[in-house]
């Protein structure tokens, strides 16, 4: 059972001890009864999930499960689908996201996400991270160099690009595309940051950058992190989500979710008997 | 909750602060954002107008023409003299020179097309196909102005060796090079229809020992029928609406015949001519003009609506 | 419809020849007149830089439509004389016009280079070749001993000044035949005649002029033998003369009022009148003809 | 009982093999019909109007004297005419596009305009023309001038740069999009600023193809009215013009008075391929530059 | 071990049975030194094979041995890709089919060919079955009536469509579809059918329809089956041969390979150890 011995893995232990220093966080996200359809599939299915700030919160669950759907629908751009339809409720802050109300551009600037494949624009490095702020009307040049050289230091990954911010993004190898990705994200600093199979498209070493970055990150922002790898959750995340056809099965600790599963089924899944 | 942004860096520099500023006075921005639909959806139907445009202008006209010609007489009369003191509009001279030309190029562009996408399609390697469809394309991008030019000072000329009795402006002649201009079209189209059809129908004759020739036209063709009539029809179509190479190169005798070798006016050459002579509005000779555009003008559409009809109905299904 | 385009205000006020003019003249009208007034307009074009001189041929007839609306052309060429319809219609829309005399043309009917038997004909055997009554459908009918074969005719349509001088001055306004070929375009004249051997056509002499190697020129006997069209026979009491007719250019004054470059070109055209006349295949106006538009022109400034 | 006599099949299968290689023949020599007019048609008219090319006709003015006959009217004719067909189609295609790939919903309305846009590419140009005449010379009271043409002309190619458009805007990733809302850019912004960008080779494409199809028809102008016999050169949108291939036009049917005029048909006719060669090679490379970046 | 479960099937019975009785059959196609490239990709090594008249003969082996191009070069279909270059011998009936003078027009005439999926043309029942005849020259609308019921029959699927045999082959279930392009195949009397993974993409009962069809069938023809399903194998074959990676590793009784294979990697592929 490779799980176990991932356990001795040194980021683990530190992500235990922050863990515990920050018992009574305040809730960033809180998930009410919340059921999904797209079209007559029955996608999610009432899901009760309550989200700590300045935590890395992993979904793990076989394909299919539902991982992505939920993730999009925290920043509702689940919507972009047009024949899904939402009940229940989610509290953004203690506000209801799914509320007509809500605009969904304000909760997506204070929500970033960062996707499965890297998706720069087809522009230059620095223009790519610049994007969210002039959207946003931020037009001072000083402002935005300002800005666009503290966000790729904040994604690790200033110095390999700081002599060509002028060139495309896309001659940048996939793990930096991701972490450009990801210093994009940075740029309008978001309070929560969604990250959806962020290294499923990288190599192992790109993949480590990653996810030490996302454990520096949670220093300063809340992150809900969707991972088909068992031992990337063990690795960085704190609390652990196992989703299983459209249900939460078990919400946890991820030390308890990988050491004593209450559950048969999230046992079975994570010592791989199936997924 | 508002977090001091400040990690890596000493300078005090607060985005999201920044933003929320920026968005409080920006509700223009909200209000683009509702327009701009509006805005967009109004230029889509910029081309909806200017088919009512086409039609309003058409029928309005054509009415008013109809009050000074009888209905009967203008679609059962052989004779057509729009000029003159004792003017009589009868359109079938123009409706035999439209439907000859088109016959004509048809019986040019449909063989020719055909074969040519068959040989695209089922015989020509990657690499001669490569080569073969620009070129084609090239043809296709010519201006018909040129082939009228072309009919007019090399084909007729060429012709009237072979055909002593050709009439310098003849119906033959612009009716075969509007067949080459078609030919492209024929080919490209039916080229496509032929090359959806999938492999496995091919493979299946050629394993019961047919040759590439009855695996063509005992399977492929008849399977992509619908598509290669299409590309007929639309070909039809636009020989149907050609202008300048009839106009150049086939004159304007208003007779009433059927002899290739004469000069015939079609509908689109009968409309420059009376445009480009005198077009004083008011008269019944300006409104004869909307009469048989609006002819032109059904007459295409229902041949654009029956291709879109075949290769929508009978789309294959395999 | 279009005339005017972009006039310039005339507050130049009256116009000196001298003066620098601009602005633009519109002129529309006979084709049989068109190789005169283009090339006058080029040479115009020429000494006048900033004027644009612009010269189509619809015809003398459709030219009137155009010349006779609001904002009508500056100048109708015409083949013929204003009809009095024409007239009363320029009355109706207050339109004042200056009739300009330019030069002289003979109708002249043409055969294709290979006909060999019909090279000289009687104006009365012309006459019934294109008179439908006369029912000369074949060549034999015409004289015996001519060919057996179908007469082709052909003429210019009836937007032209050419195919009415033809009706109601030759024909005395009798049917023309059945099957005339009319085109609106002398060019395609030419080149139907040119390849037909059995065509014989009528339209000015200077078409006939710049395409003598493609056409023969009938001659033609009006009593006294056969009488050759040609620079010299056009006159108003020349051999040729009851073929022979007066060509125009119509001004419309208040034009020539508002715009000093358009009263400017027509004065320009009459002391050019006989030069490019000679030069484009038209007989050139007598002096007293030319005086006397020209009188009539300075008035106007 | 054997029906197939595979000695009878055999003896056939000769003949049967020389029908297809007889086909295929025929065939490709059909193919090659098609090209070997377009190499007659390039050669008879570089035979007739090569010679006729030099720097005085490109920059003269017409006359009806062929030796000093220039296109140098026509040439700003077209200049002027692109410059009235490039924005309005571009606006107005893109426009179209935009609406129905992002914001119409797939439903009646969306399937009904374009059921139109590929009915419009159906009709005659000669009825755009009479659109022309009848709405813009007539009804505005344009009169023949540059910004009548060009706005008929614009219509007519509509369809061209309303279908590229559709096929650029599809190809872009959904993800740049995703990209884009994940930001908390508005649906406009994104269009503006992602998908655009992004789409913009493929709509130059499209622009272009459009631009060279407007500046290669005849038939609307000429129905629109414009004499061309001898007309000064346009200073503007709103001056009387004339463009290649009308003149080409008056020169052909002119050809049989003068008959250096086919001489200067064939002339201006090669300086129009060469124009129209050129937009499209610009096409082909923009296409093939930008083809595959994801 | 599912195969050996397999053996007492019946039809397996009845297979041996045959097989025992027709011991000095006639070879018909006998393959020397077969080599075959697609482009640089060398896809046939060395192959040598004697296939018998009137038996079935199954070719089983992974993914991408080279199954389907072996199957294909015996009836010349190979040659439909460009890039392919053959080197070797392949005697149908004494005569070398890669010669240059060899028809493969009459070739094909001789053997027939079943594909993965089925492929009707689109056309009614009838056409299809009487394409053949009538491209080989039989016009006789009496004659052509015979042979189509004859195949159809001979297919066992002429009572499903004897009632509609101007209805379009579309219509037919894909199992149906597959029997009528063997019926197709049958109706020019072929000598032997070549059958790719004929049943690949039928459902179970369809499967066994067809599978009892080649049984039948083998009475009078001589089968070439290429299956990736190793039961099938076993019950409708009287020799198997097994490829690897372009080679053949085993060719043997049907029986023997199933039960006591000489070669370790056929033992391997057979007990799903790899493939
Ligand atoms: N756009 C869509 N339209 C319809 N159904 C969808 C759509 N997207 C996802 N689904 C369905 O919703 C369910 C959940 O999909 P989701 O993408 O959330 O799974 P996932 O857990 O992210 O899987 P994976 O690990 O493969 O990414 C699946 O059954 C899927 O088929
Ligand atoms: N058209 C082709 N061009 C190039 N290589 C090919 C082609 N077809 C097959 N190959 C290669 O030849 C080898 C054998 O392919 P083949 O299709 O014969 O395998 P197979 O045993 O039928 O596999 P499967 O069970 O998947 O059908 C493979 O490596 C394949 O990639
Ligand atoms: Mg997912
Ligand atoms: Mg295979
Ligand atoms: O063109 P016309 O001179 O005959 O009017």
């Amino acid at each position: 059972m490779p799980v176990m011995t991932e356990k001795t893995n040194p980021n683990t232990k530190i992500a235990n001890v922050s863990q515990k220093a920050t018992e009574n966080k305040k809730v960033v996200y809180n998930t009410k009864d919340l059921n999904l359809w797209y079209g007559e599939g029955h996608a999610l299915k009432n899901i009760n999930l309550a989200i700590n700030e300045n935590e890395v919160t992993a979904i793990i669950g076989p394909s299919g499960c539902g991982k992505s759907t939920y993730i999009k629908t925290l920043n509702r751009m689940v919507e972009l689908v047009p024949s899904v339809r939402i009940s229940g409720e989610i509290l953004y802050r203690e506000r209801n996201i799914l509320d007509k109300s809500f605009k969904v551009e304000d909760l997506r600037t204070s929500v970033g996400m960062v996707f499965q494949k890297p998706n720069p624009f087809p522009k230059s490095i620095y223009e790519n991270v610049a994007y969210g702020p002039k959207i946003h009307g931020i037009r001072d040049k000083k402002i935005l160099d300002e800005i666009v050289e503290k966000s790729l230091r904040g994604a690790a990954i200033w110095d390999e690009v700081k002599d060509r911010l002028n060139q495309n993004a896309y001659g940048l190898s996939g793990g930096q595309q991701q972490r450009l990705c990801i210093a994009r994200c940075l740029a309008i600093e978001p309070d929560v940051i969604l990250m959806d199979e962020p290294t499923s498209a990288l190599d192992p070493i790109s993949t480590l950058k990653v996810e030490e970055l996302v454990q520096e990150l949670k220093e300063e922002f809340s992150i809900i992190i969707v991972t088909h790898n068992m031992q990337q959750a063990a690795r960085i995340s704190d609390k652990t989500a196992f989703f299983l056809n459209g249900e939460v099965i078990e919400f946890a600790e991820t030390d308890k979710i990988f050491s004593t599963p209450s559950d048969k089924r999230t046992e079975d899944y994570i010592t791989g008997r199936f997924g | 909750m508002a977090r001091s942004a400040v990690q890596h860096d000493n300078k005090k520099l607060n985005v999201s602060e920044i933003i929320q500023q920026k968005k409080k006075s920006r509700s223009v921005n909200n209000y683009t954002e509702k327009l701009i639909p509006k805005i967009l959806f109004g230029i889509a139907a910029i081309s909806v107008f200017t088919t009512i445009g086409i039609v309003l202008t058409l029928i309005t006209e054509t009415i008013a023409f109809f009050k000074d010609v009888p209905f009967i007489d203008f679609f059962t009369g052989t004779e057509l003299k729009p000029l003159g003191e004792n003017a009589v509009f009868g359109v079938l001279p123009l409706l035999t020179g439209t439907i000859i030309s088109t016959l004509i190029a048809m019986l040019v562009a449909i063989p020719v097309g055909l074969m040519t996408a068959i040989f695209l399609s089922e015989y020509a390697s990657e690499k001669t196909r490569k080569v073969l469809k620009p070129l084609l394309e090239i043809l296709a991008g010519i201006p018909t102005i040129v082939y009228g030019f072309f009919a007019f000072t090399f084909v007729t000329p060429l012709l009237s060796s072979f055909i002593p009795d050709l009439e310098p402006t003849n119906i033959l002649s612009p009716g075969i090079v509007m067949g080459i201009m078609i030919i492209p079209m024929v080919a490209s189209l039916s080229e496509d229809a032929m090359s959806s059809v999938p492999n496995a129908m091919r493979e299946g004759a050629l394993a019961l020992g047919a040759t590439k020739l009855e695996v063509t036209w005992k399977v492929v063709v008849p399977a992509a029928i619908s598509g290669i009539i299409a590309s007929f029809v639309l070909g039809i179509s636009r020989a149907i609406g050609e202008t300048m190479i009839v106009t150049i190169a086939s004159g304007s005798s208003k007779n009433f015949t059927f002899d290739v070798t004469q000069s015939m006016q079609t509908m689109t050459a009968y409309i420059v001519e009376v445009t480009g002579g005198e077009a004083a509005a008011g008269t019944t000779l300006y409104y004869s003009l909307y009469a048989v555009a609006m002819t032109l003008f059904v007459f295409t559409l229902i041949m654009n609506l029956l291709a879109q009809y075949i290769s929508r109905k009978f789309r294959e299904e395999y | 419809a279009c005339g005017g385009g972009d006039t310039n205000e005339g507050a130049s006020g009256n116009g000196e020849n001298s003066e620098e003019l601009e602005g633009s003249v519109v002129i529309d009208g006979s084709g049989t007149v068109y190789p005169f007034m283009a090339r006058m307009a080029e040479n115009y074009m020429g000494e006048q830089e900033n004027v644009s001189v612009e010269v189509s041929r619809s015809g003398t007839s459709a030219g009137f439509k155009k010349f006779l609306v609001e904002d009508g052309t500056d100048f109708n060429d015409a083949s013929r004389q204003i009809k009095d319809e024409e007239k009363a219609s320029a009355e109706e829309l207050a339109i004042d016009v200056q009739e300009m005399k330019v030069a002289l043309d003979g109708i002249t009917i043409v055969i294709n280079k290979e006909n060999d038997w019909a090279t000289e004909l009687t104006q009365q055997e012309i006459i019934d070749i294109f008179l439908s009554s006369a029912g000369k459908k074949k060549w034999s009918d015409v004289r015996p001993d001519f060919p057996d074969e179908e007469i082709q005719t052909y003429g210019p349509n009836e937007n032209h000044g050419t195919y009415e001088f033809m009706f109601e001055n030759i024909l005395e306004e009798q049917e023309l035949p059945e099957n005339i070929n009319l085109q609106q375009d002398y060019s395609t004249l030419v080149d139907l005649v040119s390849k037909d051997k059995n065509a014989i056509g009528f339209f000015g002499y200077g078409y006939y002029d710049s395409n003598k190697d493609k056409l023969t020129a009938v001659k033609v006997d009006f009593g006294n033998g056969p009488v050759e069209p040609s620079l010299d026979t056009i006159k108003e009491d020349g051999d040729y003369a009851p073929f022979t007719r007066p060509v125009f250019t119509y001004l419309n004054t208040n034009m020539a009022k508002e715009k000093p470059q358009v009263l400017d070109y027509a004065i320009y055209t009459m002391e050019n009148a006989q030069d490019v006349a000679a030069e484009t295949g038209f007989a050139p106006l007598s002096d007293e003809d030319v005086q006397a538009s020209l009188d009539a022109l300075n008035g106007l400034k | 009982m054997k029906y197939i006599d595979s000695e009878q099949v055999h003896k056939k299968m000769g003949s049967r093999l020389l029908a297809n290689s007889l086909a295929k023949t025929i065939f490709f020599l059909a193919t090659l019909f098609g090209l070997v007019v377009l190499i007659v048609l390039i050669y008879r008219v570089l035979a007739d109007g090569l010679s006729w090319i030099n720097m005085d006709f490109l920059m003269n003015r017409l006359s009806t004297d062929p030796e000093k006959a220039g296109i140098w009217g026509a040439i700003v004719g077209t200049f002027w005419l692109m410059l009235v067909v490039a924005p309005v189609t571009m606006v107005l295609g893109v426009g179209t596009a935009i609406y129905l790939e992002e914001y119409a919903a797939k439903g009646r309305i969306s399937s009904f305009i374009k059921t139109n846009i590929s009915n419009l590419a159906g009709v005659p140009s000669v009825v755009f023309g009479i659109l022309g005449l009848t709405v813009f010379a007539r009804a505005l009271d344009l009169g023949s001038v540059v910004l009548a043409g060009g706005l008929t002309m614009a219509l007519l190619v509509l369809p061209v740069v309303v279908v590229a458009s559709q096929e650029a805007i599809r190809a872009v990733p959904q993800f740049l999009r995703e990209a884009s809302y994940g930001m908390g850019a508005t649906k406009w912004q994104t269009i503006k600023n992602v998908v655009l960008p992004a789409a913009l080779p493929g709509i130059l494409t499209g622009l272009i193809l459009a631009l060279s199809r407007a500046i290669g028809e005849t038939a609307p102008l000429v129905v629109i009215g414009i004499p061309a016999l001898l007309i000064p050169v346009p200073d503007g949108i709103f001056d009387k013009f004339t463009i290649l291939p009308v003149q080409i036009y008056y020169w052909t049917i002119d050809s049989a008075l003068v008959a250096e005029y086919a001489n200067l048909a064939a002339a201006t006719i090669v300086i129009l391929l060469i124009v129209l060669f050129a937009m499209n090679s610009i096409a082909i490379l923009i296409r093939n530059k930008f083809q595959k970046r994801y």
